[in-house]
């Protein structure tokens, strides 16, 4: 079975190949340039960086449904974790690899982070970066923290989480039906206030993306000491 | 001649992404082909950077390689804790794939 | 060939390299590293092939950080599922594929 | 504000309202949040009927998101096929929501307490995403939003079976968005939009829109469960609770169906050869004949029911040659659309009756159905009718599309798809005959647990729905047929 298994993947896979090898060298160039739209309405977009435009302008909707993406991931995280504790305890806040050099390491690390965080954050305007690499860096701070065997601060992961994991997506749809009241398309922020809006909802989102990374790392359920797998041992 | 250069460079880049890929799914040990794995990230962060796409480069470096991989190898700790926490001499499917 | 083209030509064939690692393995855990590099393949494939003989294009560039950000979602979820799924039964395959 | 924008902001609305609801839910994580959820299923059901008035009255719409035309920007699109599609997520979802407040929630894990009501509303604002989406990427995230909050409502249930269901489900929604999203990655390198209104102007046949083409359709194949890509939906909807159940089988995997469908019409006929078309319906045919004698032999009732969804997938994909190279287009989209309305209605009807019946029993099987005639009699009946529609017996919405499609077929002198027609009804008769011939074994003593009333009465609606579908088909499909580009498909 394995052997059929593996003979149907590899034709599969070459099969998938050859077409894509045909796909890619059979190609004519396009009629429509966005790239050139995108350069032609970027001065009405409020933001200089063309990537951030297109991710909170043009194709806000798309950025609105993958924050929604996220939530899901991070509520199923949540939700998956009640199941394993059910008695409310905190989500197993340190590894046993506690380590003295790790833990010096992760001192000097923070402050790094966090600058870079809030720099990538601000040069979103008219460079690269903004909320998704700012939001992976905090997220990857907390992992970093959580890795080497140090505590998150309790009330980080109980009274604040639920609402630093909503802000974000909430803000944003708020934000976004508002202009539906001034007779507005969802999405269509103020034309004169547009960069501060982008502003404002990225430095929430960044929160919102970092705590649900969080969520998603630490809320995985660990090895249950004394859990399902071990009856095996004495069959 | 610096034309040159890039193209090997690109060339080098290309074929190590593809090395690091075949290493990251088929190689025998787990462990071995998660760093695979975060190793393939890094450098599929740097053809962005050469697909001139520094936005993308910075978000695969952070959670392409950084998070997913630190994502894998805490699940890969996790699982053979597990296992060994089973015993490797019940010999059923855990011990044997999760350690593999 | 250009470097755009040269890229998107690793990406179709990391795309096809990983499928055939995701068919093939019956472990989750390298499933999801299959299925990770088959999306870094077809972002490599979407970026390179549109800006080639075209230059940067922001849209593409967009779309592969909103799909990243989907990826790495995904694959979290998938790695809590397994993790219940290993705490609760041992396992690291699903059971039809264990039965094999 | 005037009357003109009011009925702009109605578009959004049905994606707004489930979103929303999905966060107050988050903020008050209470079990049963009842006075926040009647509002809210009742706004939404109010939001969806006036957007397909709106769309009766008024024809086609496009909600210009961010006030930014295609391609640059992205837009809702109303046409008959959206608007119907959201009303028909309205009803069914609250009926499944209703179901679920009047459930006890008794010994249940909390998990599935607490987080179910946040996961609700995502799906039913991914599906309203996906019906009003005109663009491929957009697309894209709707189906990976509910993919996610599909696969979650598998895995709160908490069972070991759910935990293997979902992570099977998951794998097989992952590849399949995959594989999409290759073929959009080439679409995109092709033609420079993203926009299915201005892709379908410039599409041209040549081997990267073949093989983008491909891939769509395998990915999407997959999400939609046709056979033989089906292995993942029985598991995943038959261990479900069963309100999610309901909205999978009757909803979910219509998105990716209704997605191929706007994607193949969009692209036109001249890129989809009839030989292409064909050898989808013939994945179809195999799918209404495998599902229909699956649902024969499985002894468990919801998995009965699953497979049945199998079967009933295979008539949408039986419908597609026919409209896409078929000598009568017209019956077959109409017969299209009917199955898809009717068959929502008539299956989650069966999942919920279903479960009333499970519980009543504390059974899954079929044989333990001894003795249902006389004890719930309303729950038995409700799969009845739910089941006349699905076999297609008259006056059904089943019977309807099915006859309309068997026209379309006859139309063309296309023998094979009347046959396979005919004998999905007959193996659809078969297992719905089987349930009942289970509940007329007297059994003396078998206990009764008692059910609420609600339950019955909600799966009635349901299966009435479903029935009145066929006795009003006509106002219904001269909506849907409002911007359906039926005239490019006339060769």
């Amino acid at each position: 079975m394995t052997h059929t298994r593996r003979t149907m993947a590899a034709l599969l896979s070459t099969g998938v190949a050859a077409a894509l090898a045909v796909a890619i060298f059979d190609r004519r160039a396009p009629v429509t340039n966005l790239a050139v739209q995108v350069r032609t309405a970027l001065p009405a977009s409020g933001v200089e960086h063309p990537v951030t435009a297109v991710l909170l302008q043009f194709r806000s909707y798309d950025t609105l449904l993958e924050i929604a993406v996220l939530l899901v991931a991070a509520i199923i995280a949540l939700a998956l974790r009640d199941a394993h504790a059910p008695q409310g305890s905190q989500p197993n806040p340190a590894l046993p690899t506690r380590t003295p050099v790790l833990s010096s390491v992760v001192r000097l690390l923070m402050p790094v982070m966090i600058v870079t965080a809030v720099y990538l954050l601000w040069a979103g305007a008219y460079q690269p970066g903004g909320a998704f690499q700012a939001g992976a860096v905090l997220a990857a701070l907390g992992v970093v923290w959580r890795v080497s065997g140090r505590r998150l601060p309790h009330s980080l992961l109980t009274r604040w989480r639920h609402a630093l994991l909503i802000a974000g997506f909430a803000m944003f749809l708020v934000m976004a039906s508002a202009m539906l009241l001034f007779a507005r398309p969802l999405l269509a922020w103020p034309p004169s206030g547009a960069k501060y809006v982008i502003v404002a909802i990225e430095s929430v989102l960044t929160i919102s993306i970092a705590a649900a990374l969080l969520a998603l790392f630490i809320d995985a359920p660990d090895t249950p000491s004394s859990g399902v797998a071990q009856p095996r041992e004495h069959p | 001649m610096r034309h040159m250069l890039t193209l090997v460079f690109d060339m080098l880049l290309g074929a190590g992404m593809l090395v690091a890929a075949f290493g990251a799914l088929w190689s025998r040990d787990l462990f071995r082909a998660v760093v695979l794995f975060v190793v393939f990230g890094l450098l599929v962060a740097i053809a962005w950077i050469r697909l001139q796409a520094p936005d993308v480069a910075l978000a695969e470096a952070a959670i392409g390689a950084g998070l997913t991989g630190a994502l894998l190898l805490d699940a890969i700790g996790h699982l053979r804790r597990g296992a060994r926490e089973a015993g490797a001499s019940t010999a059923n499917v855990p011990s044997a794939d999760a350690c593999e | 060939m250009s470097r755009e083209l040269w890229f998107a030509l690793i990406g179709a064939l990391l795309f096809a390299l990983a499928l055939g690692a995701f068919l093939s393995h019956t472990h989750l855990l390298r499933r999801l590293l299959a299925f990770n590099i088959m999306g870094s393949g077809s972002f490599l494939l979407l970026v390179g092939l549109s800006q080639d003989m075209r230059g940067p294009d922001p849209v593409p560039q967009a779309l592969v950080l909103t799909g990243i950000v989907v990826a790495v979602a995904s694959t979290a979820l998938a790695l809590i599922l397994l993790r219940r799924w290993f705490a609760a039964t041992g396992s690291t395959t699903l059971p039809e594929d264990s039965a094999e | 504000m005037s009357e003109r924008a009011l009925s702009s902001a109605l578009v959004p609305l049905v994606i707004v309202i489930p979103l929303a609801w999905a966060v107050l839910c988050l903020l008050r994580p209470r079990h049963r949040p009842t006075l926040l959820l009647w509002p809210g299923l009742a706004l939404w059901l109010i939001a969806s009927g006036m957007l397909w008035q709106h769309t009766a009255s008024g024809g086609l719409a496009l909600h210009l998101l961010g006030a930014w035309t295609e391609p640059l920007g992205m837009s809702l699109r109303t046409d008959g096929l959206a608007s119907t599609m959201c009303l028909v997520t309205s009803l069914v979802a609250s009926a499944c929501g209703a179901y679920r407040l009047l459930t006890p929630l008794g010994d249940e894990p909390s998990e599935s307490q607490r987080w179910f009501w946040p996961l609700f509303f995502m799906l039913g604002a991914a599906l309203n995403v996906i019906w009003l989406a005109g663009d491929l990427f957009n697309m894209y995230v709707g189906l990976e939003l509910l993919g996610l909050s599909s696969v979650g409502l598998v895995a709160i249930s908490g069972r070991e079976q759910a935990l293997s269901a979902a992570l099977r489900y998951l794998l097989a929604a992952l590849l399949g968005s995959l594989a999409y999203l290759l073929g959009v990655a080439l679409l995109y390198a092709a033609y420079g939009t993203l926009a299915l209104s201005t892709l379908a102007g410039t599409i041209s046949a040549d081997s990267i829109t073949y093989v983008a083409l491909a891939l769509i359709t395998m990915g999407l194949c997959l999400k939609t469960a046709l056979f033989p890509l089906h292995g993942w939906l029985p598991p995943a909807h038959g261990v479900a609770l069963t309100p999610v159940s309901a909205m999978l089988s009757a909803l979910v995997v219509k998105a990716s169906f209704v997605m191929l469908l706007r994607i193949w019409i969009g692209l036109g006929v001249g890129i989809i050869t009839p030989a292409f078309a064909q050898s989808i319906g013939v994945l179809g045919a195999g799918a209404i004949l495998w599902g229909g004698w699956q649902a024969l032999h499985h002894a468990d009732l919801k998995s009965l029911v699953a497979h049945s969804t199998v079967a009933q997938i295979g008539y949408l994909f039986v419908a597609l040659p026919l409209l896409m190279s078929g000598a009568a287009p017209g019956l077959a989209w109409d017969g299209l659309m009917l199955q898809i309305t009717s068959h929502a209605f008539a299956k989650s009807a069966m999942f919920l009756s279903s479960g009333t019946l499970i519980v009543a029993v504390s059974s899954g099987r079929v044989e333990s159905l001894h003795g249902v005639t006389r004890h719930m009699p309303l729950a038995l009946f409700a799969f009845g009718l739910a089941g006349v529609s699905l076999m297609g017996l008259p006056p059904s919405g089943g019977f309807s599309a099915k006859w309309l499609l068997l026209h379309s077929a006859l139309a063309g002198g296309e023998w094979h798809w009347v046959v396979v027609l005919l004998g999905g009804g007959l193996l659809t008769a078969g297992y719905v005959f089987r349930v009942f011939r289970a509940s007329f074994v007297a059994d003396a003593d078998h206990r009764f647990d008692k059910t609420p009333l609600g339950w019955d009465v909600i799966a009635l609606l349901l299966a009435g729905a479903s029935i009145l579908l066929g006795l009003a088909s006509t106002p219904v499909l001269s909506v849907m047929r409002i911007g359906a580009p039926l005239a490019g498909l006339v060769r």
